[in-house]
């Protein structure tokens, strides 16, 4: 089993009031010196065959059609190297 | 006989029994419609309720669109069919792309319910006959994902066609572009709008006033007119 | 890992087990023994451990509430008393309502929003269980001091949660408090309120009878939420194979409570179930024991079929999950299809997961072993009593000696204009709307009267205009001067709130917010306050039908204000009747009801100006406190009044400033004789509301109050746009509205 | 300036009501094979200075105390090799 992960993020141009909104508690909190927040979503996705082209296709598409709101958000799929994944790689 | 107005109820949908009833005081028949049926019952119109459909869970609305009760209003919706579609049926209505834009959270992040001043901009959607475009009406706003944007050459467009249905007055509750409480498309057939209408059909309840009945009763005369 | 069975259990009698890490004390472990002839396994000590706990017990509190259903006044209203989810009673028209508070403290300050969202969700699933349709949620609510960073933390997360979770079931919000005070600072009190509707006959109750009937489990998936004790369970008798510390926190997921109230109501509605349960504190131990103990026979129940999200549970950790969002239901074989049908139709999840026996114990099975073998009222019903001692606390008399008369007061006009211009915008008294615009008050479309009015009132019928208001109240101030008083002064303002919008009160809910049991202080405090409250209910004739108690609410050995919350309950024949606060027409006339004495002990005044807390309390007068209710919903009923506004913290001056902000006109007062302008505006006396008369009605309303024996007082006019004491000073509107309404957003926003 | 992304995701014991909707939503739209699904947050935190060890310290403590609630919750802290960055790495 190997996990796909889809970061969505509010376009840039649209206004992310919550990413603000920690923006402007950090300095309260002593944090200095991060110019921008930006907040979205993160979904990690089981998938149970292997994750070969067809299945990046179909979470594309899936990302594409209901994960994101395209109209105000952009997205990326990303294959997750688990620890083993990445020791074999090596 | 009287107009057959259609009320979907998707898991999690709240406001369906008070649609139900604001259409019945409005002297037309609620069909109640379910979310797994593609059967529309033969209705002449459909309302989409507010509430948080699928939790909100996702994005407001993202998860009902795919439901089969929405492929027949969708089809109907473009073939000319009167739909409506409050707050969570607003959400819901964008993220078919039967209406542009997206809703996005609240500006300030909190839920906000409040009595809400608005003007109607157009009285020539099948869903605001009853009003004066220019009338100011007060009715309830509650959400928290109200926050209605799109690209300015979307928001350029429905300005241009007179496709602004409703906007806020005195405040803007949520951040709305354009203080944009409320669209229609351009057949004039679909419209969405945050504030909710069914709960301001009643003197007593909720506000007291009546300012949303006019909405029930537009759509009952165009449907029995054009009988 | 070895499962530790009966018959295990039976062999190895010796066997070393935690009753101490579970909280269970050594004679309570050694009464479980005897109970059983034998030791517990590991799952059945699971569950001794936490129906005995206080809060499933109510071990500690339980000879003090006896007086609840002994001092019953007469009251054909009453349908299901104490000891049922919520108590039910008869509001005409073939209707029964239920209703109950709750408490969710500890959780809520652990993780504010989580648990103030699943308090919301555990009382509401109390009153489905009952065969209600839920149709409002009220939530009293206390906060350590406004200004302080952790209440920053605090109040946002809970807010967010109870409107969180309840805007998403759909229940409008139409009441409760929110008040601050260092007392609660490391110990909040989140308290969440629910009423029902239903018909007479569908009144449900949880008991489980009918040999061969089916235990169905439905709604959410059980996971390993809310098992603190049982961690203790798995590290120290068994090698410890799943995860090892499970999370003492619930999540709420409102989207499936949602759905299982409708498809429980639509389940309801097919006569398909005999008995019913929530699951809330304690889990399906809870649930199983308490059908089992209160209906006739036993119970069996196959554990394995449970349906889990975390397949690494143990079943002791099934036993005790506290995952939110699930109901147990009992149900004739023959129905059993329908149900399952019902189910599908709204996503929800059912299992049967056992039936009842004609036996007479509660046994549990895990792969086909015997881990449980109990009987149940033992479990449910049958928990240690405790007579814990207490005593009038050794400072209880210097505290009431220290007499808030003694207080400096205003000396001049301008003064007293400060003074009042600071308790209106003290965060105690100032407009809560900040907050309580963050829930959905309208949903469902029967709001007749929310937040800010006096009591919150929904419509039950829509043909009839049938209708119920609910008011909760209590004031930790006056209760720690004298909690005997302290409770029926929370009981008397509830009360006076429902009657001031136009219900009759019938009947009362209560959540009693005390310290630590184990120090007699608080022992006193909670003996007294309950004394005060039951007293009280018989003197008006308002039943307890219900309510829970909350103790331990505590930081270190400082114990929070003894703070009995009280949720009256009222019913009005016509909804178009009912009263607002609002003064809306110039030229009517203002009234007050009431005698005005100099009492400042526990005031607003005297925290707000003085940072004082001494003296005695309001005195009591519950006979007035009748009367005038009476005459409240009489002139409404009548038409003889169009606003009413009760008096309580801030006093007199506090009431007209709601009532003409509410209703965007001013007041010209004028200090009746025999007051000054201070007692006039400031005092607390308990038993009066203020309310406006339009001019053709003044003689029939002041001849009502003359001959039924109510002092009643003209103090001004509804006038102009400033709140004007004439002869003293006069605050513009627009003044008072910026005090009153900026206050919290400054602090929260 | 640097991007640092903070992931904050439900613990894998606690409930994740949202990420359990759009599993159970994904059949239904066609997509199989897909067991599990978990929704957490995305926060894309723009440094000013160098992305040091000191500056991941402070990082990581502003995660753990403010952009996660870790009662309930755990995060990941990573530096985003942006496309300059990586290219410049080469
Ligand atoms: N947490 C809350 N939730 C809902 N309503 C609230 C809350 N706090 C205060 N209110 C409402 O605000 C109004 C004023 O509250 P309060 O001053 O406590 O009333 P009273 O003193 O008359 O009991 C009431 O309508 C009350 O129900
Ligand atoms: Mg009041």
């Amino acid at each position: 089993m190997a996990r796909v992960v889809v970061d969505v993020m509010l376009k840039p141009e649209i206004l992310d009031p919550q990413g603000q909104a920690v923006q402007r508690a950090l300095p309260r909190l002593g944090f200095q010196g991060i110019s921008d927040v930006r907040q979205g979503k993160r979904f990690e996705l089981e998938v149970d065959g292997p994750v070969d082209d067809a299945a990046l296709a179909r979470i594309h598409e899936m990302a594409e059609t209901f994960l994101a709101n395209t109209v105000i958000e952009d997205f990326v799929v990303k294959v997750e190297a688990t620890e083993n994944a990445v020791g074999a790689d090596k | 006989m009287t107009a057959r107005i259609g009320v979907v109820t998707f898991p999690g949908t709240l406001d369906d029994r008070d649609t139900q009833r604001a259409v019945r005081v409005a002297g037309a028949e609620a069909v109640p419609l379910w979310h797994r049926d593609k059967d529309l019952k033969q209705v002449d119109a459909v309302v989409l309720p507010g509430g948080f459909s699928y939790g909100d869970y996702l994005r407001a609305g993202a998860i009902s669109r795919f439901s089969p009760v929405m492929e027949s209003v969708i089809d109907q919706a473009k073939a000319g069919m009167p739909v409506l579609g409050i707050c969570n049926g607003f959400q819901v209505l964008t993220e078919t792309h039967l209406l542009p834009g997206a809703m996005l959270r609240n500006n300030h992040l909190h839920f906000i319910c409040r009595d809400q001043k608005l003007r109607v901009e157009s009285d020539r959607t099948a869903w605001t006959a009853d009003y004066e475009a220019g009338q100011e009406i007060s009715i309830p706003l509650k959400n928290i994902d109200g926050r209605y944007v799109a690209d300015e050459r979307t928001l350029d467009m429905l300005e241009a066609e007179g496709r602004v249905a409703f906007r806020y007055l005195d405040v803007n509750p949520n951040g709305s572009l354009r203080d944009i409480a409320g669209i229609t498309n351009e057949a004039g057939n679909v419209v969405g709008l945050m504030p909710h209408p069914e709960h301001a059909v009643e003197p007593l309840i909720g506000t007291g006033r009546t300012d949303g009945l006019g909405f029930f009763t537009s759509i009952l005369k165009k449907l029995v007119d054009a009988r | 890992m070895t499962l530790d069975t009966v018959k295990h259990a039976t062999e190895s009698p010796e066997a070393a087990q935690p009753w101490k890490e579970l909280g269970l004390k050594e004679d309570e472990y050694a009464r479980i023994r005897e109970i059983l002839g034998r030791r517990p396994t590991g799952a059945e000590l699971a569950m001794y451990s936490v129906m005995w706990s206080e809060h499933c017990s109510y071990k500690s509190s339980k000879v003090h509430l006896k007086q609840f259903g002994e001092k019953v006044p007469e009251n054909d209203a009453m349908l299901v008393g104490i000891g049922e989810n919520a108590g039910v009673v008869d509001v005409g028209q073939g209707y029964a309502v239920t209703f109950k508070v709750e408490s969710h403290n500890h959780p809520s300050y652990i993780e504010p929003y989580q648990g103030a969202a699943t308090g919301v969700g555990g009382i509401v699933r109390d009153i489905l269980a009952m065969g209600a349709r839920p149709v409002a949620v009220v939530d009293p609510l206390r906060f350590g001091a406004a200004d302080h960073p952790d209440t920053k933390r605090v109040l946002p997360g809970v807010v967010a949660g109870i409107g969180g979770y309840g805007n998403c079931l759909g229940l409008p919000n139409i009441g409760g408090e929110v008040v601050f005070d260092s007392c609660y600072q490391g110990n909040p009190l989140v308290n969440a309120g629910c009423i029902g509707v239903m018909k007479h006959e569908d009144i449900h109750l949880a008991k489980a009878s009918g040999a061969g009937n089916k235990v169905i489990l439905y709604g959410a998936r059980t996971g390993g939420d809310g098992i603190g004790g049982v961690s203790v369970l798995a590290s120290e008798t068994f090698e410890s194979t799943g995860p090892a510390k499970r999370p003492a926190v619930q999540v709420g997921d409102p989207f499936q409570e949602k759905l299982l109230i409708e498809c429980t109501l639509e389940i309801f509605k097919e006569k398909l179930v005999d008995g019913i349960q929530d699951l809330g504190g304690a889990g399906l131990s809870c649930a199983t024991s308490e059908l089992a103990s209160a209906g006739s026979g036993g119970m069996r129940v196959e554990l394995d079929t449970v349906p889990l999200r975390d397949a690494t549970l143990s079943p002791e950790e099934i036993l005790m999950s506290e995952s939110q969002e699930r109901m147990c239901a009992i149900v004739e074989p023959d129905k059993v299809d329908r149900f399952m049908e019902i189910c599908e139709k709204w996503d929800v999840i059912a299992t049967v997961i056992g039936e009842v026996t004609d036996g007479e114990r509660l046994e549990i099975f895990w792969h086909g072993e015997q881990i449980v073998d109990v009987p149940p009222r033992t479990v449910a019903h049958e928990g240690p009593v405790y007579h814990r001692p207490y005593a009038r606390p050794s400072w209880q008399d210097a505290l009431q000696a220290d007499d808030a008369a003694k207080l400096p007061r205003p000396a001049t006009a301008e003064e007293l204009k400060d003074q009042v211009l600071k308790v209106v915008a003290s965060p105690n008294q100032a407009s809560k709307a900040w907050i309580t615009d963050q829930y959905d008050r309208f949903v469902q479309g029967n709001t007749i009267l929310a937040q800010p009015e006096d009591a919150g009132m929904v419509r039950v019928d829509e043909d009839t205009n049938l209708g119920v208001a609910m008011a909760t109240d209590g004031n930790g101030r006056y209760a720690k001067l004298d909690p005997y008083a302290g409770a029926q002064l929370a009981l008397a303002e509830s009360y006076r709130n429902v009657a001031a919008s136009g219900a009759k009160p019938l009947a009362i809910s209560n959540c009693l917010n005390f310290g630590s049991p184990e120090d007699p202080d608080v022992m006193w405090q909670f003996a007294e306050a309950t004394r005060g409250l039951a007293d009280g209910c018989l003197a008006l004739g308002t039943p307890v039908t219900g309510g829970n108690v909350s103790l331990y609410n505590q930081t270190g050995e400082t114990a929070i204000h003894p703070t009995p919350v009280v949720a009256v309950l009222g019913v009005i024949d016509d909804v178009t009747r009912r009263t607002p606060i609002a003064f809306k027409e110039e030229g009517q006339l203002l009234y007050l009801l009431g005698e005005t004495g100099e009492e400042f002990g526990g005031s607003a005044w005297s925290g707000v100006v003085h940072d004082h807390l001494g003296g005695l309390p309001p005195k009591v007068d519950l006979e007035r406190e009748r009367l005038l209710a009476e005459i409240l919903i009489s002139a409404s009923r009548d038409g003889m009044i169009d606003a009413a506004h009760d008096l309580s913290d801030g006093g007199l001056v506090q009431a007209v400033v709601e009532s003409c902000l509410r209703g965007d006109k001013g007041a010209r007062l004028v200090v009746p004789d025999g007051l000054d302008a201070f007692t006039f505006l400031l005092s607390e006396s308990a038993g009066r509301a203020v309310v406006s008369v339009p001019r053709s009605e003044e003689l029939r309303f002041t001849d009502m109050c003359g001959a039924r024996g109510l002092p009643v007082t003209r103090i001004g006019v509804v006038d102009g746009d400033a709140v004007e004491v004439q002869g003293h000073f006069a605050l513009s509107l627009s003044e008072l509205r910026t005090a009153h309404t900026e206050t919290i957003p400054g602090l929260f926003a």
